[in-house]
């Protein structure tokens, strides 16, 4: 052999990058969060911390491959650290350990990637469908112990999807009577009006006194659906878009999941800086997680939260993810007031 | 022929990629003139044809109607100035019935929407006349027998009132019957001061209708002849560009053996 | 070798190779069983794939023919139903239009926006939003017609660009809600004349009333002209499955909440466009061109044009369709459009009966198609299986919907002329 | 005649939808014998040619092939009794080159690939005897006149060995000395003792070189004559059913003039 | 009217209408500007689009050409791109295939399931995996060869239940991972030799020698034959093209990390189906029946035979590509193959010069068309632009890629015959 490929690699920019964090998010289709909320504000805490610091974000898209095509692009930028929200958190065991023997740093974002990933930042996934099964109990009220309840649940190809409904029936079981009638909506609004549609139709308008809609967009839909048919029961989803927030002002939907991204978005972007610059981790990410390939990663865990008309002021106005002026639109004008809403 | 020709090419080029079709042609048509334009298997006839129905555009020349220069780039042109083309390759749509063939382009109305009765009562009359037999003019074209089609595209070429009609081949696939048919046409057209340019590797029928026969050789023009006072072989050795050829040779051959 | 033959009378007027149908009611029967025999039925194989796959969820949940059930087929037939109406015309052409989902979703996200968050009146977002779809459509139409891309690329671009141009649209926010009880939420929860039952009736006899009135003037006609015409029996026979259908369809309507806007909407779009193409010159140009590009080309027909008319039609139809998705799904969001929308509308066009070869189909097609298609959606959402089977089942049950269809048109595979 | 035919049709019937293209049709045909089979526009010939050759299996009736009944379903059918067929409308591949065209479906190969040098060859060779020009044997079919179109469908069925070869229409489009030259053809293939059925309009053409005239009226035999000893009258009257036709008005309207 | 007439000598061999290119270089030059006018360029517009995005991204990001990077692309194109080979067979028939992602997801499903749950043997996991594939190929080509379904219902059908199988094989557990250190981890990460710089110089050198080699043999049978046959010089000039390229490509692989496996193969598999196409009277059968199926059937062709087995190898390509793809990620999971992959692939195709409408294309535009596409998805991703945003360009770029191509085509458009 006259010689190994690479051998006579340059120093050239692409062996080193310290000045960029690579952020990699899964899909944006379903869900309005990601470049509403994780990227704007992971890209602003990243400038505060370190001011010449940039952030080379992408999206997956819902496919795994495009994400692993997306995490070897960041490498031959040479980008040494990089935040990554993996949309299947169970592929990327070989990605992570190709990636730390070339010196890149990951940071699991959200759901917790496997491989030797140097931190983890996350809510907990299981936790969402619990919060989303109790707040559904809490909206029943003392009707609960006799509810039907309809369960429209998230597409079967995301893992997430999983997590929301078992934590969701874990909070259900013996609270309510009894889960009559369950289908995935698939992440689609317009899937999960149908669905709800045929709902109604094998159980008849009286037949159920509760949603889980795994989702703000396809709580949207179902409400659509059980407005048109006069039926009134309550209905709930997660994500605290502004859409649903409307909707919870305006009484239409019960409760949402408000993820608190913004200390969620800063944790990681001071993991991923600290990372950068060599600088100890421990103190952010305090705790530590197993995850099926490796064990005791530094990691820091939030509480999501539930959002009803009670607390809209308290959380997400407060957080100032939204001003109330984005709430209160013309339409929601009246039932903003009538909640009190500034 | 007295008068500017309604019709004359000057000069006319056309390439094909590598091929090129025409060199250099002329021809001149007459209202009222019946030009037969003749020549062997690929010899530029039916490319001529199309150039002056706008279907290629051409690359060289000029084009002359009524002594005016024009340019004819697009069918609609062609079909402007008042010409009416019957293709060799009949460009009929095959998913239309007999009725929307005939009428594409230039449908009876009434109110504002088509008027289906009175467009089959006219396309009975017109296929009467050209005493063809066809089951149904609501049958889509596809199902027409060569012939069949071949009737309804010279049909076509009467629905307007053009000034010029081009026939390319058009009793190729005809009975005798109908082929007489379309010879009397072509004499009716002529009485009513048209011109026509007829294609057609028939001599007999050249002789009987044309006024004058223009010949084509590999592209270029090879010669014109009045009708009147051309003999047979006098045209076919235009045509083939020798004395001798097969046509010859098959005689001499038929003659001998008969002895 | 024998000699024998045959001098007979002068051609006569009608051709005696051709079988002529027995008058009256029992020619109508045989020609019928002629008809089955060579597969030219039409639409009937479809009807009957649609009365099984009835037949079948009614039988396994009880629940399909229950009125409030189909209530809310019809209506959620209509988005899809009218992108499927925009396909029809594509396809005629021997055409295919990717962007159309895209074009759904950008054009709800445009209405959902002014509408809900810049407060323009609702009228007016509708309407920038229609004519956004139709902008669009244009642009397609300009690089296939003009440029000579392939419409596949051109729309594949479309596909691509205008879902990105509805995520910008709609912006960090992401979801624009429909407005409560306005014009948009109307779409797909009003019902024509409040509920009232008489309205029911009255559309539906009016319509069996036109239809007759239709079919006696074209006899009329006809006989004046010395032409062929259908006898007054069939003419009969047609009227009252027809009346039949419409009664059928009042009723059940009535049983539950009256005449669905929607519904109205979308039939008079299928009336209208089947008017279009086949009783006017434009739709006959469409025909031409999809049956034969350069003969339609030679006819003086005005090709880059009626290609252009052609994508500004299917991208205003789907721009409409959305807007009834968005009423339907309550919100306009990023997803609006994506997923099975696009294949959906495809697919209802192409087993209703239009050719994906050009030159072959009408918008009834759409209609039936897509009522085929939410009919299996439906049905399979009424027994409520898991996902991974539910995909499968419906591959299978769409297949079969329109294997019944290939088989019966089989015998009759055109084989070329001369 | 002597010795059973080769091919024997015995009361074929063929339908389209509402249209009964052929009635209770016979034909026989002997090896060293040209029939020619004549009929008015749309009197079923290529129908009757299609059954044979396979492209739509007869509806009633049976076909008989060297004394024993055979069932024709597809064209592999007909190919593999020894039929070759030139069709009407020629059914090439326009997107195929010439050389790709003659040899389809009998492709000649060398250590298993495609001989392109061996069939490029061979091609010119084709050509040449029926002495057409065309610019490339690599050129693709879309782009040739229609004259070397059909030429090029007709050297594609003397490719192979047949037993029976039919030609609908073979000249049609051709000019005078390919013409000549299919005429020349017809009679070797005669010569080499196979059967040829040659459909034409053309009498002159169908009484040179046909030993029978077998005549097809609406769908149904009208007549079959030894060609010694037919006039061109007979025929014509078989063909259109009167003796009073367009054509003998045609001549008397001339004769008449011509005074 | 004058009466002038010239008597020829007897008709020459050669056509006097061909315009014979001029001996030598010059002639090549001559004919090269021709065809440049007339629109002949066949791959050219592609290769100069390819070079343009190629430069652009370039100069955005100054990382494009960077060794790894254009590793990485020759990584990523073999999954699609062996999609795409597939999808240019359907499409050669004039047909399409849309359940071919579906398929690449079953066949992850199935390898990744019986390799890495059940613990069967990897090639055997990928043999069962690779057979499933041609089955589910061979049961559309029946339904669309023998029952008569427009192969657009019978593959979207597939699209449906593969995806739902695709599920249903996963499981509840959604996501198989591959085998640490296995054969289909190694499909996308092993190099040639280890990385040895010698073995990319063989196969680079070795592929232009044959080149020359054939081209040089079949010149000497051509002028034996007194054929004409292409001029020395051409032939020079070619392979002294291909041979740059060659170089430029080994020189630069060897900069990463060798010769990649997944590019071996995949170029492996386009000059193999390229012969198969070209060369063989299976290949010749592809293109009649894509040209005109009753041509084709006249001519004797086993046309369903034909269609079957085109069904069957465009979805053993895809389930060959889906492992790729599977190796690509480290997994096999629900969403595999879903997506724009199928779009990717049949967009590859076009762009890559196949016709959609049947009977004009080949393989290597496969290699083409992924390699555009991929280097704009590449390119975007190093850009690192707001999602909305790269929808938009990518919508743009790929349009633009194909103007230039069809622009260049414009002239030379066909007109029908006659
Ligand atoms: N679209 C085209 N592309 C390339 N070459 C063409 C095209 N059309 C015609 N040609 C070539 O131009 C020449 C003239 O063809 P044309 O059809 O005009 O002949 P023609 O005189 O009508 O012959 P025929 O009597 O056989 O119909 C032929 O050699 C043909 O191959
Ligand atoms: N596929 C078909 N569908 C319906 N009718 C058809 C079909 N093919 C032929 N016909 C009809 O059958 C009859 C016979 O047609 P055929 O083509 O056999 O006539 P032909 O004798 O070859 O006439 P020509 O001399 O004009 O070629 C015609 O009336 C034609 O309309
Ligand atoms: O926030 C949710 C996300 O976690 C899930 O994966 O996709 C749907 C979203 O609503
Ligand atoms: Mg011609
Ligand atoms: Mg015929």
């Amino acid at each position: 052999a006259c010689g190994k490929a690479g051998d006579d690699k340059k120093d050239s920019a692409a062996s080193g990058d310290t000045k960029s964090i690579g952020l990699l998010l899964p899909e944006n289709a379903s869900s309005t969060r990601y470049e509403s909320f994780d990227k704007p504000f992971i890209e602003a805490k990243v400038k505060a911390l370190c001011g010449d610091c940039n952030v080379k974000y992408s999206n997956a898209e819902g496919s795994a491959s495009k994400q692993k095509q997306q995490f070897d692009t960041l490498i031959a930028q040479g980008v040494k650290v990089i935040i990554l929200d993996a949309f299947d958190a169970t592929s990327t065991a070989s990605w992570v350990k190709e990636a730390a023997a070339k010196g890149v740093k990951v940071v699991a974002y959200d759901r917790l990637a496997t491989g030797p990933v140097s931190a983890y930042v996350s809510f907990d996934n299981e936790k969402v469908g619990e919060l989303q099964g109790e707040a559904l109990v809490t909206a029943l009220g003392a009707k609960a112990a006799d509810a039907n309840v309809v369960m429209i649940n998230g597409d079967e190809a995301d893992p997430n999807a999983a997590y929301f409904k078992s934590g969701a029936k874990k909070a259900l079981e013996g609270k309510v009577k009894k889960v009559v009638y369950e289908a995935s909506g698939e992440w689609k609004p317009t899937v999960a009006g149908q669905k709800i549609g045929t709902a109604i139709t094998s159980l008849g308008k009286d037949g159920f006194q509760a949603v889980y809609s795994a989702n703000d967009g396809m709580a949207a839909a179902i409400i659509t659906q059980l407005k048109a048919a006069g039926i009134n029961v309550p209905v709930g989803g997660q994500d605290a878009g502004v859409d649903a927030i409307q909707r919870i002002v305006a009484g239409d939907q019960a409760y949402t999941i408000y993820k608190a991204y913004k200390p969620l978005a800063d944790s990681a972007a001071e993991l991923a800086v600290n990372l950068l610059q060599n600088k100890d981790i421990k103190s952010v990410a305090s705790a530590t997680v197993d995850s099926p390939t490796d064990k005791g990663i530094p990691a820091k865990l939030l509480s999501p939260k539930v959002v009803t008309k009670a607390n809209i002021q308290d959380t997400v106005i407060a957080d100032g993810l939204y001003k109330a002026a984005d709430i209160c639109t013309a339409d929601y004008a009246a039932a903003c007031t009538a909640a009190g809403l500034k | 022929m007295t008068g500017a020709p309604v019709l004359a090419l000057r000069g006319v080029s056309k390439r094909f990629g590598a091929v090129q079709a025409l060199t250099d042609v002329h021809l001149e048509v007459h209202a009222g003139e019946v030009v037969a334009l003749v020549g062997d298997n690929g010899a530029g006839k039916s490319t001529l044809v199309k150039t002056i129905a706008g279907v290629h555009p051409i690359d060289e020349g000029s084009i002359e109607w009524e002594g005016r220069e024009v340019r004819i780039n697009r069918p609609q042109d062609a079909q402007g100035l008042g010409v009416a083309t019957v293709y060799q390759d009949l460009a009929l749509c095959d998913n239309l019935d007999v009725v929307g063939n005939l009428f594409l382009g230039r449908e009876l109305k009434k109110y504002g929407a088509l008027d289906e009765v009175a467009m089959e009562k006219r396309a009975k009359e017109l296929l009467d006349t050209l005493s063809i037999r066809i089951p149904s003019v609501r049958i889509p074209i596809a199902a027409l027998s060569g012939g069949q089609r071949q009737v309804v595209a010279i049909a076509r070429a009467l629905v307007g009132d053009p000034k010029i009609v081009i026939l390319d081949e058009p009793t190729a696939a005809l009975g005798v019957e109908q082929t007489a048919q379309v010879l009397d046409l072509v004499e009716r057209l002529r009485e009513r001061g048209l011109g026509v340019i007829l294609i057609s590797h028939n001599m007999a029928d050249v002789k009987a209708v044309a006024d004058t026969v223009a010949v084509l050789r590999l592209g270029r023009n090879n010669g014109s002849f009045p009708v009147a006072g051309t003999t047979h072989e006098e045209i076919i050795s235009a045509i083939t560009g020798a004395t001798e050829n097969a046509v010859t040779r098959r005689q001499a051959r038929i003659a001998e053996e008969a002895k | 070798m024998s000699t024998n033959q045959t001098t007979e009378a002068p051609a006569p007027a009608i051709d005696p190779r051709l079988m002529v149908r027995e008058e009256g009611f029992a020619g109508y029967l045989g020609e019928f069983k002629r008809k089955m025999k060579t597969g030219e039925l039409g639409s009937v194989p479809v009807v009957l794939g649609l009365i099984l796959i009835a037949a079948i969820f009614q039988g396994l949940t009880g629940d399909f023919l229950n009125a409030d059930n189909l209530t809310n087929i019809t209506l959620w037939i209509a988005g899809p139903g009218l992108i499927a109406v925009g396909i029809v015309f594509v396809l005629l052409l021997g055409e295919i239009d990717l962007s159309l989902g895209s074009i759904a979703g950008v054009s709800a996200a445009i209405a959902g926006v002014l509408s809900a968050r810049s407060g323009v009146n609702e009228w007016l977002s509708i309407l920038i939003a229609l004519a956004a779809g139709v902008a669009m459509g244009a642009l397609h139409g300009f690089f296939f017609a003009k440029i000579g891309v392939p419409a596949f690329v051109v729309t594949l671009a479309g596909l691509l660009a205008w879902s990105g141009l509805q995520q910008f649209v709609l912006g960090d926010k992401g979801t624009a809600n429909v407005l409560n009880d306005g014009v948009i939420a109307d779409l797909d929860h009003y019902f024509v004349g409040d509920g009232d039952i008489a309205v029911t009736w009255i559309f539906a006899l009016a319509g069996v009333g036109l239809f007759l009135a239709g079919q006696l003037l074209d006899r009329r006609r006809r006989t004046a002209a010395g032409l062929p015409a259908r006898p007054v029996s069939e003419i009969a026979l047609r009227t009252g499955v027809i009346g039949l259908i419409a009664v059928a369809a009042a009723s059940t309507l009535n049983q539950s909440q009256g005449l669905p806007l929607p519904l109205v909407i979308f039939l008079g779009i299928v009336v209208i466009t089947d008017f279009v193409l086949r009783r006017t010159s434009y739709g006959r140009q469409i025909f031409a061109v999809g049956g034969g590009i350069e003969a339609a080309r030679r006819a003086g027909i005005n090709v880059a044009w009626v290609r252009i008319s052609v994508f500004m039609i299917s991208a205003g139809m789907a721009a409409l369709g959305g807007l009834f998705i968005m009423s339907q799904q309550g919100s306009a969001d990023k997803a609006l459009g994506s997923g099975n929308v696009l294949m959906n509308s495809i697919a209802a066009a192409v087993i209703g009966g239009t050719s994906l070869f050009g030159g072959r189909g009408k918008t009834w097609s759409a209609l039936l198609g897509i009522l085929v298609i939410q009919s299996i959606i439906t049905g399979l959402d009424l027994v409520h299986v898991n996902q991974s089977i539910q995909y499968m089942i419906t591959g299978a049950v769409l297949l079969a919907a329109v294997v019944l269809d290939s088989v019966s048109r089989r015998t009759q595979k055109s084989s070329g002329r001369g």
